[in-house]
């Protein structure tokens, strides 16, 4: 049992950063509001150079052969850059949509319909979308989607369009159950990212903001605040991890309550985490200038997908046993 | 204790439907959003409306052209037009709620002739410089600089949050003119024109988009030593004496509607979709927002306890701090409950993914500031500990 | 509209505060612990004699012809002092079952069955037991109840026995829904009471005990739970209030909403305030001694009769318009 | 990174299992709560059956009879011992888990070899004399004074929460040796045999009952020198080294518990009645249980992080803090839901009310200690915000 990093994966986690803060610093994500779909195609392929949507496949298909585990640790680094676009399903769909491995194909996805009006995020900036249905993922062309973009999406950098019609597509060799689940995971370790990125924005704002002749940092319940913040990340990272090894090794234990526990506490985290930067921003976390509302924004968007907070929270219930345990 | 109006209220009250109901059918469509030209247009002929009808100052005395309505008939002239959904009080809002009282209060004769009749007819419009880039919850430590030279103060300096300085006629200004003496001993209030030479005014844009807010650059701009209110360095306490104009009615539109918003919520819960059913078929969703009315319902009544007091004693009480925290963090649950009803209607304003759907996201994103804005949730709990209760400052 | 106290409900609450100060200190409340039932006859009387009970009466059967309100009012300075006993139960009843209105008969009450065990509360000090069901009130005679004693109460001050099976009784002149509807308002008005003590004893406390070298109430933490403990007492009482005067006026608007939005805030207050007063006390707060954990107890018992704060909130929900307002 | 435990340690478990099956079914049945003489005889028999299979001082160095065992090992023992219901460490607490460890690091040979085999083999009870009825979370400002007399401290002050005392043979024990020096430089630890002279000890009822804590008084007490550990006015250095001995497993025996009695409160919630069908139909009920378990799940991988980080580098990092606390509302929060399920079953300590439901309640009166006991929630958030994201103290 050794439940940290090893060096390899501390390595992956450090270079994807660093190419993070060369190729996506904020004021490119920022500028990825004016492209297709907010889709930053040239540097969606640097990511898939760099490995991003290939971790897991088998080395013989261009892949890595890593685990759930290394992809989540991606997946946070993402996470705490906001990086742009449909990355969870690219990654998802890598096996098995030509050119996603390698991001010179987007990927898209949409999950099971509800109610009759579906809204798509980055349609505008993808090649191929994944449909979820109950029994089969099918592979759709966004051209064939008769669909009206949307003209103030809540997140700036999420473009939706709502959709009249969804044609049936063709069948991929992916279970939904597994784009479900590996979705879920990758999803909550971006958001998990995004939750860490929010508690140090808190963090360095409280040290620099004065009032009253001090660090707001110095008063208790800002400390408090961002003293809960940092737990979140802490727990919601600990169950994203022990989820991803769960899903690669079943024998660990219960895995749809490990993965179902993750996205409940990633999302709440993300979102708790942003709403606590904005109250230790003050009035300037108001602002569109400061990025702490891009992240609360994100956070909202993706607690819509792959299973809200709410929802993975009542299917934990549901994996509680009915006997007392032995 | 008695919940029922006097007759006088309620014939006060049933005047008043009547007129709304004539008067807002004739109005125009508001202008769009970022129109500030025809928005300040648009309120201020509401408030010329107002005005004309005599309900313009409906607080004020009547020697400065106010009726001076008691609390109560203020409580019911506020639940009205908010539930009739009469304009809102926009451009008009410091002049009317906020530099008006204070001109009331502390300006010279001769100040209030010139200032309030014009405030009430929708005249002129007011803005407020009081908050900096680094005076927010410490507005005392405010560095925009005044210096006397002459008959005149030359103020250079920065302000922010300045609701409508785009389309003002006057700024309600705070500046220090003595750097030596203590923070708050040394704050001069000024009545400061927008079309002074040497003002540059900055749009913010919020969390929700462009905004009514701006900043305000201060480069050697003259103001006459006639425009300060009170004495030199006496701006500081004449900031505290403007709040008294509430009587207990500080949230009173604000109530209505989030009231009314969470009648909105559960209407569109059973029309918001889920896998089976509606979002209101889910029990917690129904919980959650059974606390929060009972919450607002309770905020209702505590705002009539506070106006009862008011109409006594003449002031609120501290009731009106502990509505302003716990109706923020009301509002605040209530937007996260329609988030989670709205689920992915709520990826776009849009009317098209669920009517109302729009309303409440727009609220949603506004409603962010309730516990930062006009004091930060965390000041206000120190307020309530330190005055209240008496707790120890240190 | 007066929302304040008149001065005549002023004296009612400085007197009856005054009674109770002379004849239920704390020390007074603690030794019912010994009594039958928990239940201090004798003071029950004087209690009775100072028109608690009886002051929703008319004048021609010994009452002051007052309102519900002026009930709340009395029965939140019970809640302060603790009083035990089945307070609520004897007012609701006093004007159907003789001697309830002068305190010379004790009335205890036992609500709707749920599940085949029924627990009733100060059985051993009671001379009548209401019974309410969803058709009638029963007047039960407590001697024609087979109970057992059970040995631990939770609330030390709340004697309770489990209750083999339970006879039919007489039926009283009572509505069952009137009995719901007025008990839950001064159970809330009650539970008010308890509110304020433990925000009140959480703010001496926190004057008094120093550690740091100063007084535990200079740190922030400490100061924004005891604002939000005032806060809440506030708001129940409030609450309480207006739904006392909706049930005397309906005219004034929804009687149910109001009346379950004031059980719910009142019960969730006096629980929270507890646990608050508890967290400030620190160690001491954890001790037998010191007097919070019998009204934290003593709340959680009284969220368990006229409807739980949940089924409240539920309630509250119930009474939305599934259409939009006017 | 891997969960998958090594063979090794795989061996450990099932080592362990075994000799856990066979040993818990020979033990005599647990004494009644407040049979103090008794409580110290179970404890004390079930230290000596781990000392003589090897698993006394498991963590301990192998040089003062312990086995050295990994971190990962360690874990392993609470988790498996927690799990099969095993005795709770109980009077050895103090002993085994906080005095023992701090002779370990600190004190000289001599006292090494004196005290540490009787408390591995349950011989010998301690208890602990830190806090003091002004000394609380200021634990620094402890004012028990100790006065040098030839070889003897003369021990004059007042402790409070000793747990055990009433059986305890020892009491390490904070005096103030220097009342001039600065709080946290005066202070020293001694070893105090509770048979001295001068002590009296009172048991504290806390809010379940009669309980294991006691205050102790000590007037005139004469403690040998030769009893001291570490340097005079080095006392509360040598309280900061304890804790490293736990090497991330803390909250092992509680988590693995909150987690078990979370399956039971799902499985209790099936048979709580309501007026149609159980409390597990309630969605809010699930909806909370899901979240707490959440939670739980997640300080349990966080433990394994701790763990691993401990084997690693000796120390489990700032984890264990954050396990404090957030276990600390979680378990709250069950205990909050449990109330809230059992209902009217929660009016008494009875199993004849809802079979299970006397075990929750307990525990829920048990639990309402967490945010208090050993750092209060509101100083852990200060130290986590000083220590691990470096706000400034003032």
């Amino acid at each position: 049992m050794d439940f940290e990093l090893s060096a390899d994966q501390e390595a992956l986690r450090d270079g994807i950063a660093e190419l993070l803060a060369g190729r996506f610093g904020i004021e490119r994500v920022r500028a990825c509001e004016n492209l297709p779909g907010a889709v930053d195609r040239e540097r969606w392929r640097e990511l898939g150079e760099a490995g991003v949507f290939a971790l897991r496949l088998p080395e013989a298909d261009g892949g890595l052969d890593l685990g759930l585990v290394d992809a989540a640790v991606v997946f946070e680094e993402l996470g705490a850059a906001l990086v742009p676009g449909p990355l969870v399903w690219s990654e998802v769909c890598a096996g098995v949509v030509g050119g996603a491995a390698d991001g010179s194909t987007v990927v898209g996805g949409v999950s099971a319909q509800v109610g009759d009006r579906v809204v798509i995020e980055h349609l505008g900036g993808i090649d191929a979308l994944a449909r979820v249905g109950s029994e089969r993922v099918a592979r759709l062309e966004p051209g064939d989607v008769t669909a009206e973009p949307l003209a103030r999406p809540l997140d700036p950098l999420t473009p939706v369009s709502l959709v009249e019609a969804l044609p049936e597509g063709d069948p991929l060799a992916l279970a939904p159950a597994r784009a479900r689940r590996d979705g879920a995971v990758l999803c909550a370790a971006y958001l998990v990212g995004m939750a860490r990125a929010m508690a140090a924005s808190g963090v360095v704002y409280a040290l620099e903001r004065e009032q009253f002749d001090r660090p707001i940092g110095s008063f208790q319940s800002i400390k408090h605040l961002l003293a809960d913040a940092a737990v979140r990340v802490e727990m919601a990272r600990a169950s994203v991890h022990a989820a991803a090894l769960h899903v690669d090794d079943p024998e660990l234990g219960d895995v749809r309550r490990a993965v179902a526990g993750s996205k409940h506490l990633a999302g709440e985290a993300a979102i708790a985490n942003a709403r606590t930067a904005l109250q230790v921003h003050g009035g300037m976390g108001f602002t569109w200038e400061v990025d702490v509302h891009l992240y609360l924004k994100r956070a909202w968007v993706l607690d819509t997908v792959f299973g809200s907070a709410d929802e993975h929270a009542d299917a934990v219930a549901a994996c509680l046993s009915s006997f007392p345990l032995a | 204790m008695d919940l029922r109006y006097t007759d006088a209220d309620e014939a006060f009250r049933a005047e008043l439907r009547s007129w709304l109901e004539s008067t807002l059918q004739d109005l125009p469509a508001p202008p769009a959003r970022d129109d500030w030209a025809e928005r300040r247009r648009y309120d201020t002929d509401w408030q010329r409306r107002l005005h004309d009808a005599g309900y313009a100052g409906l607080n004020w005395p009547e020697r400065v052209g106010g009726r001076a309505a008691s609390p109560s008939e203020q409580l019911i002239f506020l639940e009205e037009t908010t539930r009739a959904r009469a304009p809102y009080v926009g451009v008009n809002f410091v002049g009317t709620l906020h530099a008006g009282p204070t001109l009331i209060a502390e300006a010279s004769e001769e100040q209030q002739e010139r200032y309030l009749p014009s405030i009430l007819r929708g005249d002129e419009v007011w803005c407020q410089g009081f908050s900096e880039p680094t005076a927010g919850s410490d507005l005392a430590s405010l560095r925009t600089k005044a210096v006397r030279d002459g008959d005149e103060y030359v103020v250079n300096g920065q302000k922010i949050w300045c609701s409508f300085a785009q389309v003002a006629d006057f700024c309600e200004l705070l500046v220090r003119t003595d750097p030596e003496a203590k923070k708050q001993a040394g704050i001069t209030w000024l009545i400061l024109p927008m079309d002074s030479p040497g003002i540059e005014i900055r749009p913010i844009d919020t969390v929700a988009g462009s905004s009514e807010f701006a900043e305000v650059f201060l480069g050697d701009v003259r103001v006459p030593v006639a425009n300060r209110v009170g004495d030199e360095n006496d701006g500081w306490r004449i900031t505290q004496v403007t709040f008294s104009f509430e009587r207990g009615t500080a949230f009173v539109s604000e109530l209505v509607d989030a009231r009314r918003l969470a009648n909105e919520l559960a209407v569109l819960a059973r029309r918001a979709p889920r896998m089976e059913g509606s979002a209101w078929d889910d029990a917690t969703v129904r919980r959650e927002l059974g606390h929060i009315v009972a919450e607002l319902d309770a905020l209702w009544a505590l705002t009539k306890r506070n106006v009862s007091q008011a109409e006594r004693t003449g002031s609120p009480g501290p009731g009106s701090m502990m509505i302003k925290l716990a109706y923020s963090e009301a509002r605040q649950r209530l937007g996260e409950l329609s988030l989670r009803v709205l689920d992915r209607a709520a990826l776009a304003f849009s009317d098209d993914l669920l009517s109302g759907a729009d309303e409440l996201l727009e609220e949603r994103l506004r409603t962010l500031a309730l516990t930062i804005a006009a004091g930060t949730s965390q000041i206000q709990r120190n307020i309530i500990a330190e005055r209240v209760l008496g707790l120890p400052r240190k």
